[in-house]
Order: C-alpha cells, then structure tokens, then sequence
C-alpha cells in the first residue's frame, strides 16, 4: 500500500445540509489503492494553517480515479475548504489508515452505523460490502444528507434528534425502536455514540468495530500525536496506545478504551 | 560541488537531517523519501525503559506552528535496539539515537547500552524535566548541563551531542556548559513552552496544559539563538526550529549550523527532507558555491 | 453587563488597551478608531532624552508575525510632557506612560519628571539593555528587577506596572522580583529576541541584526507565561503577545490577565482595538457571563 | 484627510510586462481623497503575512471611484496579488502619505522621473499636473510598461538599461542626452537613481522632491519604522528621523539624506 501526498483536482464542490459540504476530488494515485473507512490528509492553502486535515473517504469513483469527502466547517481549515471551487488544485495525502475489515462481513448480516459526519464513510462501505447491509444513520434534523447514495446499497434506517424524520433520539433508539439485529456491526460517530455502541455491542456479543478520531499531526503514525488506549500493549511503543492514524482509525471495539 | 560536511568527526553525506520525534524511526516516511539521500536520521527520543507518554489531545495548531505534549512516548532502548536500529542499519545513512530521561541516571542506562550498538551519534534531550531538580529541564541550568554531558561523555562510545532548550535566559551560557562538560556538538533548538486556552469549552487545548512549540513560528528564535551559540562556542551545531525549505536551512547554516534538522515540516509536506536537499543543491549550482561549508556561518 | 476592570487601584471602562510601540501617543490611530472607547492607551516608550533609534531596515516579516529593532526612537520625556499628555488628555480614557532607560538613573528621571503629569499609571520597560550589567536587559535579573522596581516605587506618584521579557527561563521568579520590589502589576510578554538572514543578500535582515518578535506567532508562548505569572503573584497582570481578536483576548484573560494589549494587530487591522472590545461584549452576552471579572484566571 | 481601511472590489488584473502587473480596484472612500504620489497599503489574504504592502497610486479614476496600482511580483505578498482576479475582494488602507506638492509646478517645466517600479506613480502626476511636463521614464529592456497613460499627459522620454528603446542607460542619461532643462523635478525609483538626481537638481539649483521607500508596518507614523535620515530634527521625535509613511514618502531632495 503506497501513500503518497499530491496536488488533486478539485471536480465539484456542494453543500448539502447546513454547514456540511461534499466535495469530490481527482486524485488517481490515492484512489488506486483507496479502501472504506481508510481517511486522506486534506492541506489548507494558508500558509498559517500548518497541519492537514483529516477527512474520511465517502465515496469512490475508480473509473474517473476521484474520491468524495463529505465535511462538516467545523473551524478554519474545513471553512477554507468550503469556500475552494471547481477546477482548483487542491494537495492531499492518502490513502491514510487501515479501512473496515471488508472481509469479515463477507455473506453476514451487518449494521453501519454513522452518527452525524460520521455517516458520510458508510456511502463506500455499503457499496462495497459484500453483505446484507441495514445502514443506521443518526442525524440532527431532517437534513439526512447522503440519504440517496446510502439507500442505493442498503436499507437505510434512519434516526433524528428532533425526531423530524424516522426514530426521534440516536442510532441505538432506532435499533431498538426497529428491533434490528446483526452480526457485525461497523460504527463511526461521536465519542458517547460510539461508547453505547461498543457496549451494546459487547453485551450482544455483535463483532464490533469502530472508527476513531483523535487530533493528527502526521497522519501516518510517526509522531504520535493521535493515540487511544488500549487493552493490549501495541506493537509499535509497547505501551497501551494505539495510534489511530496507523493502527486505525478503526478498531475491534473490545481493542480500545473509549 | 560538495554537500558532505563533518558533524563531530561523522561525515554526512550532505547537512540535512530529521528532528526528533518528528520522524519516528524512519519507517513511517520511507513510503514517501528515500532514507539514502538523508543526510541523517534522528530517532524519537528513547528512555531506559517503555514510557507510554501524556493524555490526548497531545497537539494543537497554532499559528504558523503546533504545539505538542506527547511526553515522550517510547518502547523503551531494548526494543529499540532490536528493531529500530536493525531497520536503519539497512540504508546509507548515519543514525542519531535521540535520548531522554528524568534523572542522569536514566541517561547513563540508555547511553551504556548504545555502547555496543551501530549507531553514529547520539542527541540528548536534556529538555526533559529533572526530576531531582524541581522539575525544571535540565537544559535550564548551566552546572546540570555541564554536569550530566561530562557524566555522559565518561561512558559514551559515539560523539555525543547535546540538544539545547530555548527556555532559558542566555543559550549561549547553556551551550558553553556543555562544551566544557566535553560535548561534541549541541543541537538547538527543541520546542519552546507554549499553552493554547479553548475559550469555548474554558478549558486547555492539551491535556498536559503546556505543550512545545514547532514550526515555522519559531525559526526567527532559533536562527537567533544559532547565531548566539556560534559565537559563543567551538563545537559544531545542529540548527533546527521551523525549517520548511532550502532557504530556512540556508537561514541556520549561514548563522552558523553546521547540520540541519527538519522537524515540524514533515508533517506539511512529508517530501520536505529531500526537497531541502535538492533545494540545497540548486541554490549552490546558481550561487556558484563550490562547497556547503563555505556557507557555514558566513553571515557575521 | 460589567465589562470594568480595576487594574492596580485604577477604574479602566474595558480591559483593552494599546501595547507600547505600535500606537504611538494615540494620535494617528485617531482616524481610525475612538480612543474614548479604549480601556487605556499606553504610550510609546519615552526616555529622560531623545533617543533617534536604529537603522533601516527596522523592521521585517516572519511567518505569522514580524521583528522590529526600532531602538526605542522617542522624543524625550519634556516634548513628550508638552505634548502627548495634554493631546490625550482630551480623551475619556486612561493614560499609561510605557518608560525606557539603559541605567537606573534614566529611568529615574522619567518617573521623577512624570510625578506632577496627570496620568494614570506607568509602564516600565524593562527590556532595555542594562549599560551597567553587560548589556543584558534589567528584565533578565531577578535581582535587577527588584532593585529597580523598588527605587521606582519610591519616587513614582503613580501606580507602578513593570513590563516583563520573555526572554527568560523563568519568568515566575522575574515576576516575584517586581512583586517583592512593590509593583502595582506587570505586563508580559515584551517581545522575543530574533534573527531574520537575507539568504540571497547574505546579511541579515535588519540593520541592528537582532529584532523582536511580536505577533500572533508568540501568543501561546505569551499565554503561557501569564498563566505562570498568574500562578506565582498577587498583583494584576496586563497580558499581551499576538491578540488580533475577542477570542485571543479570551486566551490571555482566561488564564489571569486583568486587562490586555493589542499591539502588531493595529498594523494588520487598524480598527483591532475597537473590533475586540465589541468582541467581548459580544461573547459576554452570547455566554451569559455578566461581569468580566468572572472570567479572569478562570482556567486552572 | 481622512484614511480608510475598507475592503476594495478588484475591476481589473492584468499582466503589462515581465512580472508587472497592473491592477484596478474600487475604493471610492480612499479614491475620494486620494492625490498623485500617495500610496495605499494592501493586504495578504494568507493570514501568515501580517503585514500590508505599500503601493503607490498608479493612476485615478475619480468618476468610478476606482484606482490603478501598478506592481512587480517581489516576494510572496505581490506574489499572491498577482494570483487575484477581477470580482474578488481585496482589503487596502489609504490614501497615505503626503503625494507630490502639486502647487509648486504649476505654469513651470517639470521633469517627471521614474525608474522601474518608479514609473507607475507618474502616470496620475502628469495627468494632474497644471504645468510643462515631461516625463523621463527608465526601464530595464524594451518593456516600456505605462508608455500610452504617460504619451497621454507628457512628452515622454525613454531610457532603457539595454538601449532597447531610447536612451541606452538609466534617466540621468536620457537627461544629458536630450539636453534637457526643467525648473522643478519629482522622482521616484531605486536609490541610486534618486541619489544622483538628488546631486544633479543640487548643483543645478533646481527645486527637486524625491519619493522613497522603506520597509512599513503600521503605513500612518505611528510604529517608527520607515524613517529616513533627515537635515533637520524632525517635528515627531525631534531628532533628525522623518517617517516616510506619513511625512513623505516625497521628501524635498535636501531635506533628507540617502
Ligand atoms: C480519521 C478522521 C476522519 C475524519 N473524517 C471526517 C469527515 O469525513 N468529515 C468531517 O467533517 N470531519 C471529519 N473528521 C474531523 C475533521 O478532521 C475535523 O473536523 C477538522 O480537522 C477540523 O478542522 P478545522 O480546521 O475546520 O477546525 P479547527 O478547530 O480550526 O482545527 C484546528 C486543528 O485541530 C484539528 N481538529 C479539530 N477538530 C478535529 C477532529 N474532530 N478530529 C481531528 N482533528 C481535529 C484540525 O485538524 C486542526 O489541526 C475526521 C477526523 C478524523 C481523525
Ligand atoms: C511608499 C511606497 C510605494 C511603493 N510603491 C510600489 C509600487 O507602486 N509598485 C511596486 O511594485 N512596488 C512598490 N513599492 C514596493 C513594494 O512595497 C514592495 O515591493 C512589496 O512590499 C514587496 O512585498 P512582497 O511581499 O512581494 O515581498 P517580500 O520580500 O516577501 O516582503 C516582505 C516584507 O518586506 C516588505 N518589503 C519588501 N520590499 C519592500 C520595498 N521595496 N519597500 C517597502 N517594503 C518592502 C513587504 O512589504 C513585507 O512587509 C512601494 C514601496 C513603498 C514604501
Ligand atoms: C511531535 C513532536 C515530537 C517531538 N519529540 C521530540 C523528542 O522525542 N526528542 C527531542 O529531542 N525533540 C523532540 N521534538 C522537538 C523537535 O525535534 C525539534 O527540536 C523542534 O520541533 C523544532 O524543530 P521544527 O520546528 O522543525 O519541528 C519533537 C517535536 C515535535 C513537533
Ligand atoms: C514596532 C514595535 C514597537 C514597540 N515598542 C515598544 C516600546 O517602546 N516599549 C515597550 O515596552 N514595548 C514595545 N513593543 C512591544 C509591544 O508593546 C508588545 O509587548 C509586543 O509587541 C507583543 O504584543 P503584540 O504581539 O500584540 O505586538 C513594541 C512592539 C512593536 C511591534
Ligand atoms: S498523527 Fe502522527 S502518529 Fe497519528
Ligand atoms: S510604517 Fe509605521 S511609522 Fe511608517
């Protein structure tokens, strides 16, 4: 698996609910080896930003060799990306991280499940899962972006805070509400989100595993900024800190203290 | 054209290294620079035994730089000796093991057990916090520094090189007590002690409260400070803080740096190392520099 | 909504205020923002004569900040009694006379010559080289600062504010010194000690070598060390180093500043001054906090 | 006079020779009390470059609102000018500085001399200037960037390094070489051409006011920055600094020292 950093082309730049923008970006070389819930480091162009942004892959399209990112302007440097436009350049690296373990829902009943913009991972995932997919996608409102691209390859279940459209509460509220079952679950979202996740998951004995974030400087697990902890000592320092940049982002819910 | 210069009685093969604990042991960045051209490769700073290293967040943006409180996370030198050491072996390049510790014994445990191990050189943190002085880094007192690098130097096998913090009051006070303790270089600068406050959560960006600052934001300390030591001592130097291109090593080494680290950058732009190489290069080819160290601290 | 602070026993409407240096006496910035609506505006460093500075290029740009080595250029303290005090006069503001000297005798003569002038406080500069201690500044010595700070107090008929270096390593214990010699407050962070070298001309950058560092570059360096100094003293604290916003001004006053300054801001945005105390009260209503001073040293 | 900080629209950006370029921005605030030989300081959109570059007023249009500057890509600020198109924002200070002392040419032979990236605040002297103007304009090659503007206003006369076009040598020798005479001279170029028309106006009595250039930061007299030396203390700090920013950038050629 080759990372490398490159300057992509920016094809179209959209925003889709409040606040949240998708953007696809040409950028063949990290695309060729790109996988599902693997990340790619996105550079500001002012030059007091220093540190790239990390953002999830949403979606891929191998033909054209581009790749979609979906953010939330969370600050700065997301606002910075939001005001780019079609036809710019814009410097990426990737593809970062490990991805979801496609293999292991191979022909098996799994939930995806996203809280908020960590919903927008799922799109490729769905796609490429070779599996009975239910996607559980938590949202605000009734701004459930991706709705389309999700109810493509999967049935799509869907939670609200405001209870606008579909379960009112989170993602576990719709599993209840809709007493869905699984044999694996893969989750990206808020940190309390994912913290019931992992435990209704381990209290079901679901194979679970769960993407995480943490602030980056590399990305690539040199500096280790971007550790969580976990149960086993890791290979690379031989403490309890996984990197999530390298080791990750996702991991086997029972790997990791949340 | 010449780019090799002599660092402590080490040749490398040109003047541009990495900065400690930017670079991990080198693997990491191999899928994106070729470890061969480097002129060196500094480790992430090891202790005698595993430190596992501060909460997160452990960094933050700042402008034009970061700040960081990993703490020093490490597996401790006996894993180090078998696996990173071995890895860097393989490339044409020199190897500088960064060391920390909380107390000179600590040191002394790391540095006896390099003894034996193929390495060029070794960078000692001494910006680490004292344990048996209060908690204030070595670094900041003149007789700890000359102290600890004699301490050292009894027992190293390789050149030992002391890496300075900019905490203090005059740098050059610091380099001059290490020069008498017998080092045979001093690097500086490590990161200068900074805090962010997250005004809407009323709280500290980093878990440890204070954290070091890198980058581009602190290069006009660290040329400063390289200068100062220049004049201030015979031993060479290795200038660092902020360099993101061939124009800020050139910065460093026409203050008087002998050999350049590149921290922070990599982290911009991960080609940064060899892109400072290949920048150092044309910079000489279009100035008619015959040789690198004729630049050396040409600017008086 | 409170946004008054008392700053060493004197009433300030908000806690902005200029920095010394980059607002002059207030007049020209006069045609860009109200001086009615400042905290305070502190003056240009003044000496017992007039001091004509260094050379061109006094200044130059750094990654997210600038160096400047204007060398203090001032008129004296008689043209300055003649006509800075009595122009801001007219305002409904407070007035802080920011003083300079290379011996304790010059600055002396300036606080003695101050005793009679309506102003409200003055800030001693304390970052200038010391003439009778090898050209180090006062700042750098504890033992200096406290000297100082006392033979100030005993002529000063106005309330005392020594204004601090960074360039220390420890700048809690320079802070106790002015605090044992009887200061009112301090202030922090003057600039830091720089160098800028022109690769291409081979020179550095600015005429006196060395500048200082100012602007947001410093800040977490800044905020930093007035949490220190709010930790280790009594006495109020005017915080400064990279404010250009609301936001940055939380930083400073989070961590234990009373009031603060703005300085390089006004040179990126002349309306700074202004736009922050807006800023405030802006964030003040957002978070229901109805007094200001609820907020000082609040992250701990 | 009132000075202005205000966020400018740009009309115009065009390329007019070797690194030249020449841009129109409306500003009607600063435009209204702007004079030939102000400057304006102009912004970095990068928040890594804190500090606005200064600009001489190249030309005015006064019914618009608008104005010309002229500028040579130097370092990463002009730079990133460059890059700006027609439509986009753009954050300028102005009108600063003193300009040309108008008053005193009027009904007199006037030399207008500029050298380089002197030249641009020519063009909107001699359109204003009630009196016999010739301008004498040096550039490096046959990129005689600003001829029409200033053919429009002037009898204009060439030097160029290369003897490409008119004159071969700097404006001095364009001088010599057309035996030219004038009662008044205002200057603006690179030091050493300031230097020696400074001499030559001396030893010929003639009334001459050169405009100089220093590195600002606060571009308003108030950070003490930008002094020149000066014959006479100054009314400021009373001692022998003038600020170019706000008491020039034009000087009476003895007034100050180069
Ligand atoms: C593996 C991974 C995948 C992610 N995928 C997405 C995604 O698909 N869509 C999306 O909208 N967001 C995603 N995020 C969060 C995203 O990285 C942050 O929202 C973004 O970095 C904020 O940058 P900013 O400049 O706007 O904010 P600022 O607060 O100005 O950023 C300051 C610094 O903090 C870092 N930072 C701030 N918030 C976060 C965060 N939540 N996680 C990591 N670093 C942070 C920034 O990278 C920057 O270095 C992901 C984070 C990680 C770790
Ligand atoms: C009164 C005045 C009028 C000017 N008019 C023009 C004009 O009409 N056209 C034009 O092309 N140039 C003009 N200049 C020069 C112009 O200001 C510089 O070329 C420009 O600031 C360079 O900025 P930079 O970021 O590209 O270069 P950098 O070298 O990256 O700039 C770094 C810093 O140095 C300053 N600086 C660099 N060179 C100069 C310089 N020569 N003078 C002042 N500051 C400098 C910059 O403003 C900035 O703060 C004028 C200068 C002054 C003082
Ligand atoms: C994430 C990070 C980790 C660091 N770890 C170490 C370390 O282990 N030992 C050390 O001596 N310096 C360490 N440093 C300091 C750097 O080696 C270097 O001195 C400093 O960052 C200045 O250089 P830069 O601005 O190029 O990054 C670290 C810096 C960063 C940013
Ligand atoms: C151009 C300039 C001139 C200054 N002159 C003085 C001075 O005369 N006296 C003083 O105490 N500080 C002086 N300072 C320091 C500032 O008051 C302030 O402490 C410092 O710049 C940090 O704040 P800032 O980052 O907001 O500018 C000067 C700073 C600048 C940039
Ligand atoms: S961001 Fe550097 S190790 Fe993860
Ligand atoms: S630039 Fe500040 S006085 Fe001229």
């Amino acid at each position: 698996m080759a990372k490398v950093k490159m300057t992509g082309r920016i094809l179209s730049q959209e925003k889709i609910a409040t606040e949240i923008y998708s953007m696809w970006i040409e950028a063949a070389e990290i695309v060729k080896e790109a996988k599902p819930g693997q990340f790619i480091s996105v550079y500001c162009r002012d030059n007091s930003r220093i540190l790239p942004r990390p953002i999830s892959i949403c979606e891929i399209d191998r033909e054209k060799g581009a790749l979609r990112i979906v953010y939330r302007v969370a600050g700065k440097g997301t606002d910075e990306f939001s005001r780019m436009k079609a036809g710019e350049d814009l410097d990426v690296m990737g593809p970062l991280g490990n991805g979801f373990p496609m293999e292991v829902v191979k022909g098996k009943k799994v939930f995806l499940m996203g809280g908020g913009i960590g919903v927008p991972p799922m799109v490729q995932t769905a796609k490429e899962a070779d599996a009975d997919v239910t996607v559980i996608a938590g949202y605000r409102n009734s701004e459930i972006f991706l709705k389309e691209e999700l109810s493509e390859n999967s049935s799509l279940v869907v939670a609200t805070e405001d209870g606008s459209v579909g379960t009112k509460g989170n993602v576990m509220d719709a599993i209840r509400e809709n007493a869905l079952e699984a044999e694996v679950i893969f989750a990206c979202g808020p940190t309390p989100m994912l913290r019931a996740i992992k435990n209704y998951a381990e209290e079901n004995s679901i194979l679970c595993y769960i993407s995480m974030e943490e602030k980056m400087a590399c990305g690539i697990g040199a500096c280790l900024a971007c550790v969580c902890k976990s149960k086993e000592k890791d290979s690379h320092s031989h403490v309890h800190n996984k990197r999530i940049c390298k080791d990750g982002p996702v991991f086997l819910s029972t790997e990791v203290e949340l | 054209m010449n780019m090799k210069v002599n660092l402590a009685g080490v040749e490398l093969k040109n003047p541009v290294m990495t900065a400690s604990g930017t670079f991990g042991s080198g693997a990491e960045y191999s899928e994106f620079v070729d470890l061969n051209k480097l002129g060196a490769v500094v480790t992430k700073g090891v202790a005698h035994v595993p430190w596992s290293g501060n909460d997160t967040p452990r960094i933050a943006e700042i402008h034009s730089g970061m700040m960081n409180a990993i703490g020093l996370q490490n597996p401790g030198i006996d894993v180090f000796c078998e696996r990173d050491i071995p890895y860097l072996q393989q490339f044409d390049t020199k190897v500088i093991v960064n060391v920390c510790g909380h107390a000179p014994e600590e040191y002394l445990a790391v540095v006896e057990r390099l003894a034996e191990e193929p390495i060029d050189m070794m960078e000692i943190n001494i910006s680490c916090p004292n344990v048996n002085a209060n908690f204030l880094a070595f670094g900041q007192d003149p007789r700890h520094v000359e102290e600890l690098t004699a301490q050292i130097k009894k027992i190293a096998k390789q050149p030992v090189i002391m890496k300075l913090t900019p905490n203090v009051t005059d740098i050059a006070e610091i380099a001059r007590a290490a020069e008498a303790g017998g080092a045979d270089g001093v690097s500086l600068i490590n990161t200068l002690t900074g805090m962010k406050i997250d005004v809407k959560r009323r709280t500290f960006a980093l878990a440890n409260k204070t954290g070091g600052v890198s980058g581009p934001c602190v290069k006009p300390i660290a040329v400063r400070m390289v200068y100062q030591v220049a004049q201030a001592v015979k031993i060479p130097i290795i200038g660092m803080g902020g360099i993101q291109n061939a124009e800020d090593a050139l910065e460093f080494i026409m203050a008087g740096a002998t050999a350049v680290s590149v921290g922070t950058a990599n982290f911009t732009n991960p080609y940064a190392t060899v892109e400072i190489i290949e920048g150092l290069e044309r910079y000489m080819k279009e100035n008619g520099v015959e040789d690198i160290r004729e630049l050396i601290g040409i600017v008086k």
